[in-house]
């Protein structure tokens, strides 16, 4: 809790803003404890305590203070963290609220913000002029990488990345509503006020932590005849009573997309002393809004002339908002340089709270009438026609130098703190985003909303609006409602310039900072102009102005304005650069929202999963599948696992998950000849009962996916397809069905989760499932190889394949998925009696090798035919249509030499072939080699007592018996060409 | 043109760099040219200076509808590698980056060719088959390729979770040490530089809107918004344009133009030493000089020529990043933009003669142009030289998609950046 | 992210529940077995890539499942009419379709004139 | 099916065991139920209507419930439609005569349920639809998208859905309901 008063700063004026001192809190900078009072800023509460020099520049190292008292902060960036796996570099000190405990660090800084060695750049800088990269540190060639790119990485950068895995959560939330409004300002709110009452859905936004906008620096604003921030805080409470109203807070709408689509950012607890665990850091909400009003504002610029970013110095707007808001004072002496009116107001509630105004310095020579009088009524010397050209002080300014206008007569005064103003630039951030074409308003030199691209309507400062009534009438009517609201202002603002000021014009080589961050000074803009860069945005890339953080907020219009002076031409035809997304930056947490972890992708489990884990299976990963690879006993590493299994499958039997395949019911009474479409097989030649491994391909010809496909009934299928390919097979069959072939009266269904699917591979496949089969006779003779028949297994319906990815008797059980555990339960027990195992992918990939069976996806790759791979048998030649049927006959698919699928076996039967290896005929050749193929497949196969691989070769069919080489990294292989079948080549055990 | 060198810029920081000179003159079109380059970006700016050099052909003019390497050029994240699977593919992007190797004291502009090295994840037993194949066919074909243990790859990017227990573990990683990045702006201001420099006309601002052709069918020159331009060789290299310019000459050409986003965060110090990609998880990183992460997000679904995306597209890609690198929640997108890429049906590059005499293109470089630059541009001007294609681009043709010898890298392998 | 109408479900959608699925009305050869190599490259992979006006196919993959069509302009990716898929090509309002012709810098970089 | 001995299989369900929620949403499994997804032309949509005792809406975006069952419009010719006790809807359907497609999906599916006065901030976690009352009154029913799976949402009562999810999804949906839950709580 508090102590006395004066513990929460030295600049706090007392009566001053509309913070109460019953709550603070305490926080460290740079090692240094300080008070802060509830709903300051770190900004507001350092600059209380005096603390303006706040961090370092990017490229010079040049110590820099506090600038703005926004989002469009672009020197006071600091380190804030909870503890230490809470820690977030590149925090606006202008937008971050003090909690209790927070810990907060300058950065870019060595040792120490105050003593930082990196500013012997701001020596160096002649030489570091904009692009100076681009011509130097070419030699020696090798230097570039080893010594010069290194050190520019080091000195480049400003906060440091974390470290640790944030522990924060964040939310994600989809909304709609009829009216979203951005930016909770007079023009905002008024526009809320009159949306919510004809009974729309309102959705209002706004960055701050309470509403109010502009009028946080405002003391004199009346509307509806109260306090101008006093009626913004009754509005709101207004609107958050009402059911067809959100109002978002500290919630920053980063993003306008297309058709109105909203990315808003909120920060939902970085300001609490001790957030809830439950309670999200940020939350994403994506809205899509019917209309949208933007009323964001504008936002006030520097004034650019030389040495102008000394801390101390800063816009004449946020030393209004330090003291009518937070109640400090950025100074005791302050001097004001200005070209437009609004700094005076500035001066005047400074001056008023008793602090000196040293001088106002207007480069114009006519500011508004008014207040040149209220200067006169508080004693305030305004120099009309002059101009600062100069700073004097190290670590914070001491002096401003000021000369008449086109004289060379200089004086020095002394400040403390100088408040500056070049006027504003309307926020067309949002529109710009929508896509919306801005118009150069040449009087008000100032880019402004005119041809809007979607569904909304800008008001107030964004549109260039100023005066107060004109812009409540505006809000009222984008709202649709009806209002009576009358605005007073205590005066009328007039004025505003961009580009260089008095000092720092083309003659000169004065550093007067156009972008703070990245130190972009107006000669560098100048040298962009001089070296060629003619376009704005080739002027913004060899400069860097406007890329650093704040994304040209401040720097853009000035930017501009040298260039075209430098150009000698009309603003508008040197252009602007684009506005994106995000307004202000977006944590990638907030982006990421939930996606972490469990949820960052599904992950897919089988039935039998537990039960699979519980028996000691390794998974791996297909697609978003876990499968179970193998089953190590005790003792036994992958290849001892996979040997076992292997031989147990041939010798007794093997119990395999195949749930994960994709299942397609395909129901009617065209199902044949959709099939026949589809695959590259004839499928009314096949019998209800029956199964037959069909090939996919698209109009191509290539391999798409394979499968067996099993005829319940004359108009009922149940088709598999790959793991991988379930759902673009789907969506591919669905593709024709609707677009090409619609006459076809047939419906595909999804079944891949409605089975669970148990395999039974091996030579006491039918003696283990048997017993558990009831009503069919699942005999060799009743039930050969390559049928289907519905039953009942262990009491449930199930759908029964004969068939085999073995080469062994086998049987694919399909049960209802909630019934696959117990299922598969009983046939482990049977089996496991019997000396059968339970086998995973990797045994069956192995399994499968030995007979030459094809992976599609791993033994082909998108440009693999049928014939390629051994499987021209599977194209039917008596279809007159099928997908693929054209494809397949163009000229390379059809020539000699393609790539062909064969077996090779090494001439050392116990190499093992890497998967992925080349093949060459002439090992000795030199590089560039000529190859022939590569290997897809290679496997020990203990089956075989040997090593066997499949491979993709040039022609390699016309090869078998013939040596190929492998050369590896460290020794060549010796190959034979083969067949790819390496056991059981008559194939009689499948029919056992 | 006045040499860059340290002793220059020491010379100019005593004078207030008020002597340099503009990089390019911006001269006004002549009635003709004897090669038009239709897009000033990385690939005709180069193919205009090397038209220059190597085959003395000067009397050329880059026409360029808004700014200089204002469209992919500018657009991309600078990753370069040339560990592709098939030949042809490996042909042109090893002819590429050996010229990025030498590229800045080439053009006497440094392009910043940055060999911190590429790394590509590998989450699964299909990530390696397919890793493996690439790296032996690039070591039979004399390209670094190297495939790494995920301890090895950590060692590498000490800020890479390979927890077994992620999502989806590392098992390993293909690492081609030469890969790496370049500054985009420069490698287009430095071909511009050095072309123009040869007495290549870089003309900006100036839209080209038709193209017109002779009795015979033959190119005559092209309409733009200065006029008409005669040439008796046109070259289009028009990126994710290149549909739009090629249709003025009646040529189809098999593409789709797609919006690709990118982002950046917030500068911070060094934290990310090389490019780390992974198609499993959809995601590419890597740490520019200045000190922003740059990532690259996915392709969106449509057609669209509006250089703006799905904000869908850059959460989901995040997700993937903050996976893989979960201390990086708390860092933030500090700007995101999109680009229009040109893709084909195999994923690779058109490059070659069109069935218009005198009419050549150089587009579907898709995702993967920014790498291509120095070698495209080296060919593409062989190209229009000689009227026939090098050898490194000869299986590039339009002709493919007749035979169907497809050059499909994304089938083989799905690595598609 | 898109809304999308779709004709089945008679109400906008998030692009999220839609699959792309490329240019729509290449109606495939009816006697495509008999087609020439050029004839077949036309139509499987030669694509307008139209810059302004397109007719696209989606699919309402996550909602109704149904395949339809659409005119969009590519140029501001705004739709100007969604119809269900078997109907002809449809005749879009004239709505000025493309934002602009010439896109020089000055035209476009600045959006300012 | 009743356990009636070893021979006879017993049934596991998903989310077996699983908790979430929070004061503002309460999170369940739903029983088992029997599911078919039905495919019917125009023109046969009142006799499989008259067969299953439920009529199938034939206005998108809307459901009917009758005798236990509920029929979900998903698209122009396929339903979703869920029987709450034994089924035997393939049956019923195939007794209608008229020519369909009924595939059982009942065990492809599990169901969660979301109730209370979060539910529609839940469940817009990560579904991208409109969920007020205006947009999607109790009884509406849609496929959509939630977060990274698809699911079929059915409102049934003001504050109250019923989450149709595929089986392997399910632990996903779930984790992001609860998420979900919790963010609506606050």
């Amino acid at each position: 809790m508090s102590g006395p008063a004066n513990n929460l700063g030295a600049f706090r004026i007392k009566g001053a803003g509309r913070l109460t001192p019953a709550r603070t809190s305490r926080f460290t900078f740079d090692g240094k404890s300080y008070t802060a009072m509830e709903g300051d800023t770190v900004a507001s509460a350092l600059l209380a305590h005096g603390v303006h020099l706040i961090g370092r520049s990017f490229k010079y190292h040049r110590p820099r203070g506090v600038l703005s008292a926004g989002p469009e902060e672009p020197n006071a960036l600091l380190d804030v963290s909870r503890d230490a796996a809470r820690r977030q570099p590149n925090v606006r000190a202008t937008v971050q609220e003090v909690f209790d405990g927070a810990k907060i660090s300058s950065q870019n800084r060595w040792p120490s913000l105050a003593f930082d060695v990196g500013a012997v750049n701001n020596l160096m800088s002649p030489f570091f002029a904009a692009g100076f990269y681009y011509k130097t540190f070419m030699w020696p060639k090798e230097a570039w990488t080893k010594i010069y790119e290194p050190i520019i990485r080091r000195a480049a950068g400003l906060g440091v990345a974390p470290t640790e895995e944030d522990p924060d959560r964040y939310a994600n939330r989809y909304a709609h509503c009829d009216v979203l409004i951005a930016g909770a300002g007079v023009a905002g709110l008024t526009a809320a006020l009159s949306a919510a009452a004809t009974g729309a859905e309102v959705i209002l936004v706004d960055e701050q932590p309470e509403v109010g906008g502009a009028l946080h620096s405002d003391a004199t604003t009346t509307i509806d005849g109260k306090n101008g921030f006093d009626w913004a805080q009754g509005a709101a409470a207004k609107l958050k009573a009402m059911p067809n109203v959100r109002v978002l807070t500290r919630t920053t709408v980063f993003g306008y997309y297309n058709h109105g689509f909203l990315g808003l950012a909120e920060r939902v607890s970085d300001h609490l002393d001790r957030p809830g665990r439950d309670v999200p850091r940020e939350r994403l909400w994506q809205v899509r809004a019917g209309r949208v009003i933007i009323a964001t504002g504008s936002i006030e610029r520097h004034m650019v002339f030389a040495n102008n970013d000394r801390p101390g110095i800063m816009l004449a707007s946020a030393a209004r908002t330090f003291l009518n808001h937070h109640g400090v004072a950025v100074g005791r002496r302050v001097g004001v340089y200005t070209a437009h009116d609004s700094a005076y107001e500035a001066a005047f509630d400074l001056k008023r709270a008793g602090v000196a105004i040293a001088a106002i310095v207007d480069c114009r020579e006519q500011p508004g009438e008014a207040v040149l009088a209220e200067a006169r009524l508080l004693g305030i010397d305004v120099l009309t026609g002059h101009s600062v050209t100069n700073t004097g002080g190290r670590l914070r300014i001491n002096s401003m130098t000021v000369a008449r206008n086109g004289n060379f007569d200089i004086r020095k005064i002394k400040v403390d703190a100088l408040i500056v103003s070049a006027g504003w630039t309307p926020s067309v951030h949002l529109f710009s985003q929508s896509r919306g074409k801005l118009r150069y308003d040449e009087a008000q030199q100032r880019f402004l909303p005119d041809i809007y691209a979607q569904d909304c309507v800008s008001v107030g400062g964004c549109k260039g609006t100023d005066d107060l009534a004109e812009l409540i009438d505006e809000a009222i009517t984008a709202g649709g409602g009806r209002l009576a609201l009358v605005g007073e202002n205590r005066f009328d603002w007039t004025g505003g310039m961009i580009g260089a000021g008095e000092g720092a014009g083309p003659d000169t080589t004065v550093k007067a900072f156009v972008d703070f961050q990245h130190d972009v000074t107006a000669k560098d803009i100048r040298l962009a102009v001089r070296e060629g860069m003619h376009s704005i945005e080739h002027i913004k890339r060899f400069t860097t102005n406007g890329m650093a953080s704040d994304q040209g907020k401040l720097s853009n219009m000035h930017g501009l304005a040298i260039a075209a002076e430098m150009l000698d031409r009309p603003i508008p035809k040197v252009g602007l650069t684009t506005f994106r997304a995000p307004y202000t930056p977006v944590t990638y947490g907030t982006l990421v929202g939930h996606s972490r972890g469990d949820l960052f992708d599904p992950t897919r489990k089988t039935p039998m999963h537990d039960l699979e884990a519980a028996a000691g299976a390794e998974f791996e990963d297909v697609g978003n599948w876990k499968r179970a690879w193998y089953f190590p006993r005790r003792g036994e590493d992958m290849v001892a696992a996979v040997n076992r299994e292997c031989r147990t499958v041939r010798d007794v039997a093997g119990v395999f998950d195949a749930s994960t395949l994709g299942k397609i019911e395909v129901v009617g009474p065209d199902a044949a000849q959709f099939l026949n479409l589809l695959y590259t097989n004839a499928w009314d030649t096949l019998k209800p009962g029956k199964c037959r491994y069909g090939i996919m391909t698209r109009e191509d010809g290539f391999i798409y996916d394979d499968g067996v496909v099993g005829r319940l009934a004359e108009d009922r299928f149940h088709v598999t397809t790959t793991t991988g390919g379930a759902p673009r097979v789907l969506n591919h069959m669905e593709d024709y069905l609707q677009t090409e072939f619609p006459h076809l009266k047939v419906w595909l269904t999804s079944t891949t989760e409605q089975w669970a699917v148990i395999a039974v591979q091996g030579p006491k496949a039918r003696e283990i499932i048997a017993p558990l089969v009831e009503g069919l006779d699942i005999s060799n003779e009743a039930f050969p190889h390559m049928s289907v028949a519905e039953c009942t297994v262990m009491g449930v319906p199930a759908r029964l394949f004969r068939m085999s990815f073995t080469g062994e008797l086998g049987f694919e059980v399909n049960v209802p998925a909630d019934y696959g555990a117990a299922v598969w339960q009983a046939i482990w027990e049977r089996a496991e009696r019997m000396g059968a195992c339970l086998y995973g992918t990797e045994s069956m990939h192995v399994l499968r090798a030995e007979k030459g069976y094809l992976i599609v996806g791993q033994d082909t790759d998108g440009t693999v035919t049928p014939d390629d791979s051994g499987y021209g048998w599977a194209v039917s030649k008596k279809k007159t249509d099928f997908v693929g049927i054209r494809g397949l006959k163009r000229p390379d698919l059809v020539r000699d030499g393609r790539k062909q699928l064969v077996g090779l076996v090494t001439n050392r039967p116990s190499d093992v072939l890497e998967e992925g290896a080349q093949i060459v005929a002439d090992p000795n050749q030199p590089k560039p080699m000529t190859m022939l193929g590569h290997v897809t497949s290679a496997y020990w196969s203990e089956n075989c007592g040997r090593s066997i691989a499949m491979a993709l070769v040039a022609g390699g069919r016309s090869l078998i018996g013939q040596t190929l080489f492998i050369p590896m990294k460290d020794r060549t292989i010796a190959v034979e060409v083969t067949d790819t079948v390496f056991f059981d080549k008559e194939g009689g055990r499948i029919h056992g | 043109m006045r040499k860059y060198s340290v002793f220059a810029v020491a010379r100019e920081a005593l004078r207030g760099h008020k002597g340099w000179e503009a990089q390019w003159t911006s001269p006004e079109p002549r009635s003709s040219y004897d090669v038009i380059i239709v897009g000033g970006g990385g690939h005709g700016l180069g193919a205009a200076y090397y038209l220059a050099k190597e085959h003395g052909i000067t009397n050329v003019a880059v026409i360029e509808k808004g700014w200089l390497g204002g469209g992919n050029t500018g657009r991309n994240t600078t990753i370069i590698r040339s560990n592709y699977l098939y030949e042809e593919s490996m042909d042109i992007y090893e002819h590429s980056l050996k010229l990025w190797e030498g590229l800045s004291q080439d053009l006497n502009y440094n392009t910043m060719y940055s060999p911190r090295g590429v790394m590509m994840l590998s989450h699964n037993v299909h990530d390696q088959q397919s890793f493996k194949r690439h790296i032996n066919a690039n070591r039979l074909y004399g390209i670094d390729n190297e495939w790494l243990t995920p301890e090895q790859a950590k060692a590498f990017v000490p800020v890479l979770d390979i927890a077994k227990t992620a999502r989806y573990p590392i098992n390993g990683a293909a690492l081609q040490r030469r890969g790496g990045t370049a500054r985009h702006d420069a490698v287009a201001w430095g071909y511009a530089r050095a072309a123009s420099d040869r007495g290549v006309h870089i003309i900006q601002n100036c839209e080209v809107t038709g193209i017109r052709r002779g009795p015979g069918g033959e190119v005559q020159g092209v309409e733009t918004s200065r006029g008409f331009i005669g040439a008796k060789k046109v070259g289009v290299s028009a990126a994710g344009h290149s549909s739009v310019v090629m249709e003025m000459a009646g040529v189809r050409v098999p593409l789709h133009s797609n919006p690709l986003q990118a982002l950046v965060s917030e500068p911070l110090k060094p934290i990310f030493p090389c490019v780390v990609m992974s198609n499993t998880v959809h995601a590419y990183i890597s740490q520019s000089d200045k000190g922003e992460l740059v990532i690259g997000a996915g392709t969106d679904q449509y057609n669209s020529y509006s250089q703006t995306g799905g904000l869908q597209i850059i959460t989901h890609t995040l997700d993937a990043i903050c996976e893989l690198f979960p201390m990086f929640r708390r860092v933030k997108m500090m700007r995101q933009w999109g680009g229009i890429t040109d893709n084909t049906p195999d994923r690779s590059p058109i490059q070659g003669v069109t069935p218009v005499p005198g009419l050549f293109v150089n587009c579907g470089w898709g995702t993967g142009g920014f790498k291509a630059t120095p070698g495209s541009a080296n060919l593409f001007a062989h190209l229009i030289a000689k009227g026939e294609p090098h050898r490194l681009a000869a299986g590039l043709n339009l002709d493919r998609f007749r035979t169907g010898r497809l050059i499909d890298e994304a089938a083989a392998a799905a690595v598609a950046h | 992210m898109l809304l999308i109408h779709c004709p089945y479900c008679e109400e906008d959608r998030s692009e999220l529940e839609f699959r792309w699925a490329g240019e729509a009305h290449i109606a495939r050869p009816e006697n495509i077995a008999a087609i020439s190599d050029e004839e077949f490259a036309e139509f499987f992979f030669l694509r307008n890539n139209e810059k302004g006006l397109t007719y696209e196919r989606w699919r309402h993959i996550h909602g109704c499942g149904r395949f339809f069509n659409a005119a969009r302009d590519t140029v501001s990716d705004r739709f100007l009419m969604t119809y269900k898929a078997g109907l002809p090509k449809q005749q879009v309002p004239e709505t000025g379709a493309s934002e602009k012709t010439v896109e020089t810098y000055e035209a476009t970089e600045g959006d300012a004139r | 099916m009743v356990d009636s001995g070893a021979d006879v299989a017993t049934r596991s369900l998903p989310l077996s065991g699983v908790h979430g929620g929070s004061a503002a949403v309460r999170l369940e499994v739903a029983a088992p139920a029997g599911r078919i997804s039905l495919r019917v032309r125009n023109e046969d949509v009142s006799a499989l209507s008259a067969a299953l005792g439920v009529d199938l809406p034939v206005k998108p975006k809307t459901s009917a419930f009758a005798n236990g069952r509920t029929a979900l419009w998903l698209g122009p010719d396929e339903w979703l439609v869920i029987d709450e006790g034994n089924s035997g809807l393939t049956t019923a359907a195939a007794n209608s005569g008229a020519l369909h497609s009924a595939t059982d999906v009942s065990h492809r599916n599990t169901a969660i349920l979301v109730e209370g006065p979060g539910a529609v901030a839940t469940i817009n976690v990560g579904c991208p639809q409109d969920l007020s009352l205006k947009a999607f009154p109790v009884g509406a029913c849609t496929r959509t998208i939630f977060g990274k799976v698809e699911i079929v949402l059915l409102r049934t009562a003001e504050d109250a859905f019923r989450v149709e999810v595929w089986r392997s999804f399910s632990d996903y949906a779930f984790g992001l309901l609860s998420q979900g839950a919790l963010d609506a709580g606050q």
